[in-house]
């Protein structure tokens, strides 16, 4: 099963992997973080099927993704 | 079975948080670039040249050697690096002010030379760091603080196009124009950006890939109005794709 | 007399124009102004500060490491800068981001939950026109019918604006003297 | 009219229009890029043009072709950029064309930083450029004054056939102030005709040209120069002498927001009864050498403090001007750091 | 009847002798836009920008009123002029290192902003005045003082083609390459030159026509194989015609 | 090794070579091309890189980033063009990099003429770029010595890690002279490891950089620098004193091409039996102020004659180094004439 | 009947009239001119069509044409 | 003792190289040289000349207004240098194209047929070297069999050059010795 993680201490709160996630399984906060900012938010991981976009498209590094077992890659990155 | 990491910071970034604007996609490309440096082996033999514009301070995020250049001259900058040291790889990463418009004679004739290095070009079609001036590569009846009502090409001409602008150039390079405003673009920008590094490695030519990027901010746009906007107004005047390879034959002259 | 006054707070507060419109009223009363903006190494998104000095004598230097008065949005301004505040001076607390204070008690402290006022007012964005009401009612630098004047002017050309920062302005103003008041 | 509360950088695009510059040419730089951000609304409305150039050394040669018409016209940079005119400004001042460049100092060497400095003296009065040319410096200390010296320096431009530097810095740059246009004087540009190239109709044709071929030529044309300078010594010394009503026992130095600093230094001892005084240049050429001479050599004056946000520029004029017969204590910061008052009290009470 | 007088020295051109060297077709070119100042009647408006290259002294032969620009500036120096004097008819004449190397930054920027004045290009594949070296149109192979064993495409690239350069931009303009090494050939050049300058007499757009010029000099020729050298080597790799016209229909994007 | 007659021009180019300076970039200008002439041959012989540059703002640019290496690099260029890499040299000595940029003089204001001048003192002493930097520069008098000159400016980049400026004019350039190798130091660079980017391979990444964004980083910085010039200061000053074993009535203060027909003026006047000596700075900046200032107050000392190529540009640092204790007298000749001994023997009769 | 004038204190002897009249009728002097040049003489006016191609390429402004009568332009110069 | 020489003529008759062959031969002698450039405002095609400075002392000034001896190629430099020669000195004139002398009575002045020496030599560009043989031959500056030598090395890339320039160098000097002969 793939892990979305999300440091909330370098998410800008751009929302760009939440528009990115195929899965629509992210969301942003309600509190601000101490850099003053709404940060993104996996809300179903379960869902989560490891696709990486959001990771991929986060312009801060934010996002680690792991995965258990065989990942498969949906393209060549 | 254990979990392991399918996505994280490469190597050749440091973990410093970025001083970039939430949503701007310097941080996007800055880590493509990184990434292709661990892919290829190429860390520990590069130097990164940073221009004076919002990224002046990539040198705090890439995990390798870094010189910052005068405004615009990063071209030249590193053609005297690679000259002295062809060992090297030698990266420049610009913007689009320092590229098309105070420094566009260096990056000329740097690519009209050949020079051995791979251009990272930023077009975010603005001036940045300094506030939201208007850029050579600013759209017609764009609105930034020098072109306040919009920037009218028959004062000040037309957006310049620099992939197509040296790409017209005879001596044999690596142009290619990408954008990274969706996974589905950043994807295929990766694969300009190690075919660039490829032949600078294989010392073939001259490299320079142009990013489509966005710059939230000084735009007036939430990021995602941003990247809307990329697709809606700069794609359609900055067709992607690769315009010049090394291999593609000359024309007989 | 000389006021010299620092706003501080997250870019995007509406430090800048808070500063520039309390230096406009001076001016329009007829006092030597000065506002001087951040000059520190913080870039976008950090800390914005600016210092308006106003005086009935021409200005001299610029350069305010001690001010009288500080009117503060956030956290860290309120770290950085109460302890440069000269004794006896003002301190603007927004409180609806700062759950402390200063600390200090040879100052005059007030505490106004700005952002909380604004959204009351139905007016998100006019916290910082809270802040000034607030600070123009304590420090009595300027009247606040001229600095509604100049408010009225200043957004002469976006006219849905003027009377939400008005009315923020004037609750600003009173939900300070009620503090005045009370810390009598 | 009213006073009006003007940013630095508007205050100088403003100032020009007034002056009837019509014409400006230049690239964004921190801390200046305001005075084309203001200009470009602004030029509209008075039948101007404003033109973003492609970089300084482009924009510095609009300025020398522009200028050959005879019009008002003018750039404005800061510290890098100014280094990139220097090639323009060698020439410009070699055809003696009429013409204001405006430096906002920010802090160097190098990229340096966006803060204000005053570390760019040297490069105004000795010459970033080569050759011998001299540029008429005017340094203002307040935004008001930044508009007056705007203004002068379209007429001085014209007058000697010069380009003349305003150089402020990044505080007065960016920090708004009251102006005052009412008492500005109306624009007096003289008549041009007889050597702008405009067109050669119904008279022979114009040249403006610094080439040499015959060395004796290219003597009598530096000489030629030279005397203009020397005409500049005798007549455009500039200066404020602040508290030097009475003799001091030690006397500061300081220009533009240095000085600025000073003054309330001294109304700050003055308040303890100390009496100290300020001698601000205002033209950095022509240095004021005789009157700071004059004050230095009056027989109570002990002792000299020169305070620059360098790392001691002026300083080499104020040892010209007393040819060291006081002692001189530099007191300097760098790096962007304005002096506080404060800090220049400390200074004074360690020479008292 | 009377005899009467069918060639001779324009107005526009002054009686003084030139420095150029016997043959330099640098002479050539004067006459023809001072034929072309007098035949349209632009004399009395016209004010000519000198480079710094051999034509420095150009302003001794025109009779027009005449400047002297730095070295590579003249588009910017035109920029400045013709932007606060629209009325007079403004014309840079710039050599090849002038416009192609040290000036490629303001030619390019002038052309793109669609600048109203025109620009005279002699390129002669080497820097005349400075005693013969590389210059960015020397050709592939050619011996100069600093390519002496010729020049290696491989080490400096190819020679820099200045009218298909300025032609990628897409902002409208004239430009075109003519060359003057025999009658035929100049009075062809001289219909390029009478459109450069009724282009912009009529306000429409940047005019630049690129003459192949000779320097017998510095390639160490007789002015007649010199002009035999221009058909047979820089013919071929430069071509002539006029590449863009404002009248030509814009790509749609 | 046999002397060899050599241009100037061509001995500066080979004594970088024989320096290890393998990298050379620069832009073609009378009267220096010939450097560039004679290296395309030279550096392929020993494995070097010449690259003609598009213009000089890229080839002070290419020197900046060749520089970063650690390896010897130079560049060459005469007045204008030196104007051009104003905004590089500032960045090169703010970022602490060895390079030598060499500025064959030409006589200006703007494009002058190439006749030999020393028009460009000022520009190089006091920073033709913006911000506090200095540049080490030295002022060779004949080729030999222009030689000599360019090794040790390669030793002085390294030791100081300072961009050093050998400022020679355009008669050095030109003219032929025998030239000995023979007695040529071995080339002595340090080891640069700890700084040159040369990839981050087993250890941290290196940086070079010049923007300070902490007005308190950026203050240190500037302290840094001007502790370096201060040292410069305190151990490179070179001078020559001729004729000046015993005090003298007139002493002539020269530089470069001009102290050599100062020296002849000397002679000349031995011969009459009228002793007069010659001070002649080798280094310009630092500018030897104390050997002077000694001269100068030697009680028979009565008058000074400083002879320039230009409009009296060094005379200020002769009013420094002796505080106007004695009275100067300005020769200078312009345009790229070379003043004769005969005028300056006739200046000096004027005076005695 | 055409009359070509060569100056010969402004020609500098390049030759290139000589090869461009169609009636080979231009010849080099044998003599240097006080500039130190060979210059350029028509040698047998009579033959001359009045083309003016000698003059158009003359790059020096040395050669002017004239004409007796109606003159027939070959071209649009 | 110092020898100052000017060659004087057009631009492309060998005025440089003769100069430099000279300086090279003073070299070889173990003399100080010098060899300095005309430095005229002339473009290409008018005067060039160069002034060699031979002496057993350190040459002081480059600058010799007033040389010991001058070698004139064309009239205008006669013209224009012969005044400035040092009395005693020497005047060596190419009377193949000069049809005047100086007119000066203090100095020696030989007149040398050089283009005309060199035509008869079959080798026309060797004029230099027949003027500079004569000037050898007539101040004994440098010894010829040294010169010689130079030039063998000269144009020892150009071998076919070598004989002829010999040759052109010799009948100079001979011619000159006469003509030496004659005057005395
Ligand atoms: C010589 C010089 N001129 C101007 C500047 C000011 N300046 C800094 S960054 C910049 C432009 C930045 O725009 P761009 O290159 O597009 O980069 P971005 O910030 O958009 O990524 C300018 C004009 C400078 N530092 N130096
Ligand atoms: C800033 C500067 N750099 C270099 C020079 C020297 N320079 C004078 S002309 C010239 C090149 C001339 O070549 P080109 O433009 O092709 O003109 P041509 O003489 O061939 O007609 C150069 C490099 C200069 N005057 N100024
Ligand atoms: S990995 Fe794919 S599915 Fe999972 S959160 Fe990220 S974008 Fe959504
Ligand atoms: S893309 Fe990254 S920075 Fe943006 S909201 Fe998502 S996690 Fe945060
Ligand atoms: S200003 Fe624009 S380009 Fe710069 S960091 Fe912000 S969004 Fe990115
Ligand atoms: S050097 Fe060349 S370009 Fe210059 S005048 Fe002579 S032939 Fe013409
Ligand atoms: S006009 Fe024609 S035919 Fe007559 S001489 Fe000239 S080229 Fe020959
Ligand atoms: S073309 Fe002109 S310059 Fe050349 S030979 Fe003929 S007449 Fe003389
Ligand atoms: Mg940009
Ligand atoms: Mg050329």
């Amino acid at each position: 099963m793939p892990l979305v993680q999300i440091e909330k201490d370098r998410c800008k709160g751009c929302e760009l992997c939440v528009h990115a996630c195929p899965q629509e399984i992210i969301k942003m906060s309600k509190e601000i973080s101490t850099k003053g900012y709404y940060y993104a938010q996996v809300v179903d991981q379960p869902r989560c099927i490891g696709c990486q976009l959001c990771a991929i498209i986060c312009p801060d590094l934010a996002i680690e993704v792991s995965a258990n077992g065989v990942s498969y890659r949906f393209f060549a990155y | 079975m254990a979990c392991k990491i399918i996505f994280d910071r490469p190597e050749s970034m440091t973990e410093t948080i970025t001083h970039y604007c939430p949503g701007c996609t310097h941080g996007v490309i800055h880590r493509l670039v990184a990434e292709i440096l661990d892919e290829l082996g190429l860390r520990e033999r590069a130097v990164g040249v940073a221009p004076v514009g919002c990224s002046v301070l990539a040198y705090n995020y890439f995990n390798c050697d870094f010189l910052e250049a005068a405004h615009g001259r990063a071209p030249a900058f590193a053609t005297g690096l690679k000259r002295t040291r062809p060992d090297l790889i030698i990266f420049t990463y610009q913007g689009d002010g320092d590229l098309a418009s105070i420094g566009i004679a260096e990056i000329i004739h740097a690519a009209n030379r050949g020079e051995k290095f791979t251009t990272i070009f930023v077009n975010n079609a603005i001036y940045g760091m300094t506030g939201g001036q208007m850029a050579p590569t600013t759209l017609p009846g764009q609105v930034t603080t020098t072109s306040p009502f919009g920037r009218d090409v028959a004062n000040v001409g037309y957006p310049m196009r620099m992939r197509e602008l040296l790409s017209a150039l005879r001596t044999p390079a690596y142009i290619a124009r990408v954008a990274v405003h969706t996974p589905r673009h950043i994807i295929e920008a990766k694969k300009a950006v190690r075919k660039a590094f490829t032949y600078q490695n294989e010392g073939r030519c001259f490299s320079m890939v142009e990013f489509l990027s966005t710059c939230p901010t000084n735009w007036g746009m939430t990021p995602v109005e941003a990247t809307q906007w990329v697709q809606d107004n700069m794609v359609p005047y900055f067709p992607l794709g690769e315009l010049k390879t090394p291999e593609e034959e000359q024309d007989a002259d | 007399m000389q006021i010299e006054v620092k706003f501080a707070g997250f870019g995007g507060q509406g430090i800048m124009s808070a500063g520039k419109f309390l230096a406009e009223a001076g001016l329009e009363e007829g006092k030597e102004v000065v506002w001087i903006p951040s000059y520190g190494p913080e870039m976008r998104g950090g800390t914005a500060y600016c210092t308006v000095v106003v005086s009935e004598q021409p200005i001299g230097s610029p350069i305010i490491n001690n001010p009288t008065h500080l009117v503060v949005m956030n956290r860290p301004s309120l770290e950085k800068f109460a302890p440069t505040i000269q004794p006896n001076g003002i301190i603007i607390i927004n409180s609806s981001l700062i759950p402390i204070t200063s600390e200090r008690t040879d100052v005059t402290e007030i505490l106004i939950p700005c952002n909380q006022i604004a959204i009351e007012l139905n007016n998100t964005r006019g916290a910082n026109m809270v802040a000034l009401g607030a600070y123009v009612a304590c420090s009595k630098v300027v009247s606040l019918e001229v600095l509604e004047k100049i408010i009225r002017q200043e957004f002469a050309k976006k006219p849905k604006f003027i009377e939400g920062n008005v009315a923020a302005l004037k609750r600003g103003a009173e939900v300070a003297s009620q503090e005045m008041e009370k810390a009598k | 009219m009213a006073k009006v509360l003007l940013k630095g950088c508007e205050a100088i695009g403003e100032a020009a229009v007034r002056a009837g510059a019509l014409r400006y040419f230049a690239y964004p730089i921190t801390p200046q890029s305001e005075v084309a951000e203001y200009l470009v609304r602004r030029m509209p409305e008075v039948g101007g043009v404003f033109l973003q150039a492609e970089s300084e050394v482009a924009a510095s040669n609009m300025i020398f072709g522009a200028a050959s018409t005879g019009e008002r016209v003018f750039t404005t940079s800061s510290s890098p950029g100014i280094s990139l005119m220097s090639e323009a400004l060698s020439y410009i001042a070699a055809a003696e064309l009429p013409c204001v460049f405006v430096n906002v100092v920010r802090n160097g060497p190098g990229l340096g930083g966006i803060l204000p400095s005053q570390g760019d003296y040297l490069q105004a009065t000795r010459g970033g450029g080569h050759g011998d040319y001299k540029l008429l410096v005017l340094a203002p200390s307040t935004v008001q004054e930044t508009v007056e010296h705007i203004m002068l320096a379209f007429e001085l431009a014209d007058q000697y056939r010069n380009p003349i530097m305003v150089m402020a810095d990044g505080l007065i740059g960016q920090m708004m102030e009251p102006v005052d246009f009412s008492a500005a004087p109306k624009p007096n540009p003289p008549d041009k005709s007889s050597w702008a190239t405009t067109g050669a109709k119904g008279r022979k044709p114009h040249l403006i040209k610094t080439l040499f071929l015959s060395p004796q030529l290219g003597e009598e044309h530096n000489r030629k120069l030279a005397a203009k300078y020397d005409k500049m010594r005798a007549n455009e010394v500039r200066y404020e002498a602040y508290n030097l009503d009475e003799p001091r026992k030690v006397v500061m130095v300081a220009f533009g927001t240095t000085a600025r600093v000073c003054k309330t230094a001294v109304d700050a001892l003055k308040k303890e009864g100390i009496e100290i005084g300020l001698f601000r240049p205002i033209t950095l050429f022509p240095y004021p050498y005789k009157p700071l001479r004059d004050i230095a050599e009056r027989n109570e004056m002990r002792h000299l403090l020169v305070v620059e946000m360098n790392m001691g520029q002026m300083i080499e004029d104020v040892r010209l001007a007393t040819s060291d017969r006081k002692p001189i204590t530099f007191y300097g910061r760098q790096g962007g750091i304005v002096p506080s008052p404060e800090e220049v009290v400390e200074e004074i009470r360690k020479l008292l």
